[in-house]
């Protein structure tokens, strides 16, 4: 038991650092919603349901909903003025 | 508890503060830098739990045992369970400033955000 | 429960009752009532605290929150103590934002009445901050002050330079506040307590490598907020776009409250951990200050941006108010106390008065307002009177500081530090009266200036009425002259003399946790410390003048006199440093950080 | 600085912090050996005390309700924050161009599917949130269930309904209503004469619905504020994709 706990905590130890590395935003979101979630089992291996309900459906939902919703944001700007300036010009 | 399990949680928590700061310093996206600050706050829940978790400790919900078991500690998932909803809008707002610096400057990159240099 | 302490958690509760109400009826409410609302709400505030004050001078007390008293010497709930330094930092804090609420009134671009709501949440969150005695709330308050001030910050969304700048303040502030939670829990792991008393007796003398670790992450944490050098990078950039009344707040108590926070866990938290190194620690601290003073002396000579400028002073000064933590004892902590309010409310008032320039004028820029204010005679009286107040002259409060930690300094042994002091002031009101010089008398030629000096010039209020009200200059003129008037009226230092001595004694603080009445302490006598200034404020003035003159007609001067304008174009490392890149301010942090952990460890343990 | 001199000095300067975190944490009791007492004081009085079962949540909305009214404050800030940052500034004038034509589509079937998943969704929000005194759950969690139901109807491509409810003033006002009768059900206490955030209602049974005084009351408050505050965030990030609105430039 004992051992897997170690084991998922070795885990989140990895994921953070992949996160970190990856330089795409997208991917990057997808990679954090999976982190949301091996964190959410070490919450309940740590004998916290409370937390780990707390981090599904936010670390592993919410939040990187929200990031995605504001990278499209951002993209759908910029590609609004990109078609602005095409019929502009 | 094997020896070297000792105090896995902690090196954990110190090496994803070390991460989000390495991301943070290494960041070439605004996004991406908010997503690091989200890795490095992880830290703390790791650190915090790791410390109240106990071997062999049920959790503090009364439903099924008796108040006199060994139970892990509630304080520290008390502390963690509102900051797990608080931060993830804290990093919401810090999004939104970008989405905003983004639409005003065209960049979302900190090395073209040159206006406050020197 | 007794009446006056039924009070306790007003300060608090009242701004948050009203920013929410604030915010729910936003769209229904006009420019008029919802600042009406703010003012009314911040003034109530204001009141309830006072009265807090009168009470816990006449005898301090402690209020548990959901009745949760300590079973034994574990302590169940959150707990509040009214003792007069806490109340009267939240006080302060209702008076400024008092005041500048009324000086934006109708005027600062509210953004859809969302200005007075973060307001009143950033009052309520300082008031919290202050009163506080538990640890993990004090981190809640740092979040929730932090969070208004981000919002606030980003303001004026019509460019893109206020975003950077709250982007900033907001990426480093938050790793502060992860650092002060990270040594919370180090903290709770040995102590499993979370009430700095309980935590305090439990780790008792104990200064093995995790003490002291939580020791550097919680005050590193703090010293992030306190903008100590190196972890001040944010505090201009974060200046420069904010709006005015916005600034009077960080700068007037936001930054003051980090130190606040320092001295409140060394003197209850960490009061036995250094019993054997005081000395090393306070070498430690003595550095950190000394290197503040400097930077931010010199870089606020070096900035044209009157926000950046004045920025760079509550650097300065901060750091002369690190020097009286750093020295410890009742004294120093007396003269930082005083410091502090004279400080608030000096800045309070250049700052406002930056604000009616920048209304009055449409500009920020040293060079851009140039000789552009010679019509306005009141808020170049008001200007002046301000750079005395840096200068620590005779007759402003900040001399009664200064003279407190020079005092102290010299029993310690270490009278340099009232040079620093002095070459801090002189720096700091050179800066301003070179502003002054140019702006309001038009003196020399065009001044230099430099890449960020216009900045957030876009102006914060609208373009149709330039008049400047009566209810800006009276925020403005009450801010200057209350420092003046306290000297005037000097009695009431005894009470600062006797709270602090209370605050800096574990064994009070103790008592009152416990007990909830306050311990006799021994009668001390240092008023004289306090009062005897001497004239050195007024050189210091005078030297600034000089200093300033070298500048305005640096065409007229040989080149070998031109002081002022060498200092003045800077010195390129410190420039370089204020990159405006999030990832150098971490990275600036992180060396700030494992430097002060690692003297921490080789020097406070053995 | 460059980026390659700003990695390379923060490995040094970072890797000496790393050390340090490590080598002070090997001070810690060792990990699975928590010892208190604070954790303890509450576990075994709990039940007694406050009738609830759940610890985590007793403290939240008990022991230590006013750290979650700060807490619940700062959430409340930073929505405003958001709000404010990403509002339309009266001055900016809107031109429509058009909505996102590459949304994915979902099949007739999957979005008859969604309806019962919406339904089931608000259910399980409100039980999650209205349960915190006796099962992991509460308001925070609670909240966010709740809150990410009208997100359904958007993924099935009924933006008109999303908008229709995530757009609308209630939301703006519950937010508010939240926060503030948070901080009301404080002061009540207050005029009963009792300290701020004093559990001042009957405790009723062990187990039961309406047990554990105002727990409940505090952690439905919450639900309201969490709920509204992340449908209001969602809605202001989706306002332009959706509505096709982007201000001139």
């Amino acid at each position: 038991m004992i051992w897997m706990g170690a084991g998922l905590l070795l885990l989140v130890a990895l994921s953070g650092f992949v996160i970190v590395r990856t330089r795409d935003v997208t991917s990057q979101v997808i990679a954090l919603s999976f982190y949301g979630i091996i964190m959410a089992l070490v919450f309940f291996f740590f004998q916290a349901p409370d937390v780990a309900l707390s981090q599904i459906t936010v670390g592993a939902v919410a939040l990187p909903l929200m990031i995605m919703l504001a990278i499209s944001r951002m993209k759908f700007r910029a590609a609004s003025r990109r078609n602005e300036r095409e019929r502009d010009a | 508890m094997p020896h070297v399990l000792h105090s896995l949680p902690y090196f954990v928590a110190a090496w994803l503060f070390f991460c989000g700061l390495y991301g943070l310093v290494s960041s070439k996206h605004l996004v991406h830098a908010v997503v690091c600050l989200a890795v490095l706050q992880s830290s703390t829940y790791i650190l915090l739990l790791g410390i109240g978790y106990r071997v062999g400790g049920a959790a503090p919900i009364f439903t099924e045992i008796t108040p006199r078991a060994l139970t892990v500690d509630p304080v520290v998932q008390a502390l963690m369970l509102t900051d797990v909803v608080v931060e993830a809008v804290v990093v919401a707002l810090l999004l939104a400033m970008v989405v905003k610096a983004h639409e005003k400057s065209g960049t979302v990159s900190p090395d073209e955000l040159s206006s406050l240099r020197g | 429960m007794s009446t006056p302490y039924a009070l306790t958690p007003l300060p608090v509760a009242i701004p948050m009752v009203g920013a929410a109400l604030i915010a729910g009826l936003r769209k229904w409410l006009s420019r008029r009532l919802a600042d009406s609302l703010g003012i009314l709400f911040a003034a109530a505030t204001l009141m309830v605290s006072s009265a807090l004050l009168a009470a816990s001078i006449h005898s301090p007390g402690v209020y548990w929150f959901g009745n949760w008293f300590p079973r034994g010497s574990v302590v169940l709930g959150i707990g509040f103590v009214a003792e007069p330094v806490g109340v009267g930092l939240a006080v302060l804090a209702a008076t400024l934002t008092l005041l500048s609420l009324v000086s934006s009134w109708r005027l600062i671009d509210s953004g859809a009445n969302y200005f007075q709501p973060l307001m009143l949440i950033f009052l309520a969150g300082m008031c919290g901050f202050s009163l506080t005695v538990d640890i993990f709330n004090l981190f809640v308050f740092f979040e929730l002050m932090s969070t208004a001030a981000f919002a606030l910050c980003g303001l004026k969304t019509a460019e893109p330079a206020p975003l950077q700048g709250s982007f900033n303040f907001a990426v480093t502030n938050t790793i502060a506040a992860f650092l002060v939670l990270t040594g919370i829990g180090l903290l709770y792991a040995i102590t499993g307590a979370l009430n700095m008393a309980q935590i305090g007796l439990a780790i008792n003398t104990r200064h093995d490598s995790l003490v002291l670790f939580a020791f550097t992450l919680l005050t590193c944490g703090f010293l992030i907020k306190a903008a100590v050098v190196p972890f001040h990078l944010w505090l201009p950039d974060a200046h420069a776009v904010a709006p005015t009344p916005v600034c009077v707040l960080f700068s007037g108590l936001m930054v003051q409250l980090g130190l606040f926070a320092i001295a409140r866990l060394r003197f209850v938290v960490f009061a036995q951990t250094f019993a054997n190194h005081e000395v090393q620690l306070r070498s430690i601290f003595l550095l950190l200050s000394a290197l503040t003073v400097l930077v931010g002396g010199l870089m606020c000579y070096a900035e044209h941006h009157l926000k950046r400028m004045l920025a760079f002073s509550t650097i300065c000064h901060s750091g002369i108010m690190l020097f009286a933590i750093a020295l410890g004892g009742p004294l120093a902590f007396a003269a930082m106390l005083i410091y502090l309010l004279a400080h608030a409310f000096i800045k309070a008032g250049l700052f406002l008065t930056t604000g009616i320039l920048l209304h009055r004028l449409r500009a920020i820029g040293e060079r851009s307002l140039f000789a552009k204010g010679k019509t306005l005679r009141w808020t170049a009286a008001l200007w002046f009177l301000g750079s005395f107040g840096l200068a620590a002259a005779p007759f402003f409060l900040t001399a009664a500081g200064e003279a407190g930690i020079s005092h102290a300094a010299e029993q310690t042994g270490n009278s340099w530090i009232s040079w620093l002091c002095f070459v801090g002031g002189a720096l700091t009101s050179a800066a301003v009266l070179r502003v002054g010089m140019h702006i309001f008398f038009g003196w020399g030629s065009e001044p230099i200036t430099d890449q960020t000096a216009e900045v957030g010039e876009l102006p914060e209020t609208a373009e149709e009425d330039q008049r400047i009200f009566w209810y800006q200059y009276a925020p403005a003129a009450i801010s200057i002259l209350i420092p003046i008037l306290l000297v005037a009226f000097a009695g009431w230092m005894h009470m600062v003399e006797d709270a602090s001595v209370s605050f800096t004694q574990q064994a009070a603080t103790l008592h009152l946790i416990y007990s909830g009445r306050s311990m006799q302490v021994g009668g001390v006598n240092w008023m004289a410390a306090l009062q005897d200034s001497g004239l050195r404020g007024l050189f210091a003035w005078a030297l600034g003048f000089v200093l300033a003159c070298t500048s305005v007609f640096r065409v007229s001067l040989t080149r070998r006199l031109r002081i002022g304008a060498f200092l003045e174009s800077g010195f390129s490392p410190l420039r370089a440093m204020q990159s405006g890149h999030p990832g150098d301010y971490v990275l600036w942090l992180t060396i700030g950080l494992a430097s002060f952990g690692a003297s921490a460890l080789m020097l406070l343990r053995s | 600085m460059r980026e390659t001199v700003r990695t390379r000095f923060f490995l040094v300067f970072g890797g000496i912090f790393l050390l340090l975190f490590c080598y002070a944490t090997l001070n810690l009791p060792s990990w699975g050996y928590y010892r208190g007492p604070y954790g303890d004081v509450v576990s075994r009085n709990v039940v007694y005390q406050r009738h609830a079962t759940d610890a985590v949540n007793a403290i939240n909305y008990d022991y230590r309700a006013f750290d979650t009214l700060g807490e619940e404050f700062i959430l409340f800030t930073a929505v405003l924050g958001i709000m404010m940052l990403l509002r339309r500034q009266s001055d900016e004038t809107v031109r429509d161009v058009g909505k996102v034509a590459d949304s994915i589509r979902l099949s007739a079937t999957v979005q008859s599917a969604m309806m019962p998943m919406l339904l089931v969704t608000v259910v399980f929000g409100f039980y999650i949130a209205l349960h915190g005194q006796l099962t992991p759950g509460g308001g925070f969690q609670g909240g966010v269930i709740l809150a990410s139901a009208p997100f359904l109807l958007y993924v099935c491509e009924n933006t008109d309904a999303f908008r229709q409810i995530t757009s609308h003033t209630v939301v703006e006002i519950c937010d508010a209503t939240g926060a503030v009768s948070y901080a009301l059900i404080g002061l009540a206490s207050l005029v009963m004469g009792l300290p701020f955030l004093t559990n001042f209602l009957p405790l009723g049974t062990t187990g039961d619905v309406f047990s554990s005084g105002t727990i409940a009351l505090i952690s439905a408050a919450i639900g309201v504020e969490v709920t509204a505050a992340f449908l209001m965030v969602g809605y202001t990030y989706l306002e332009e994709i959706i509505t096709g609105e982007v201000p001139e430039e």
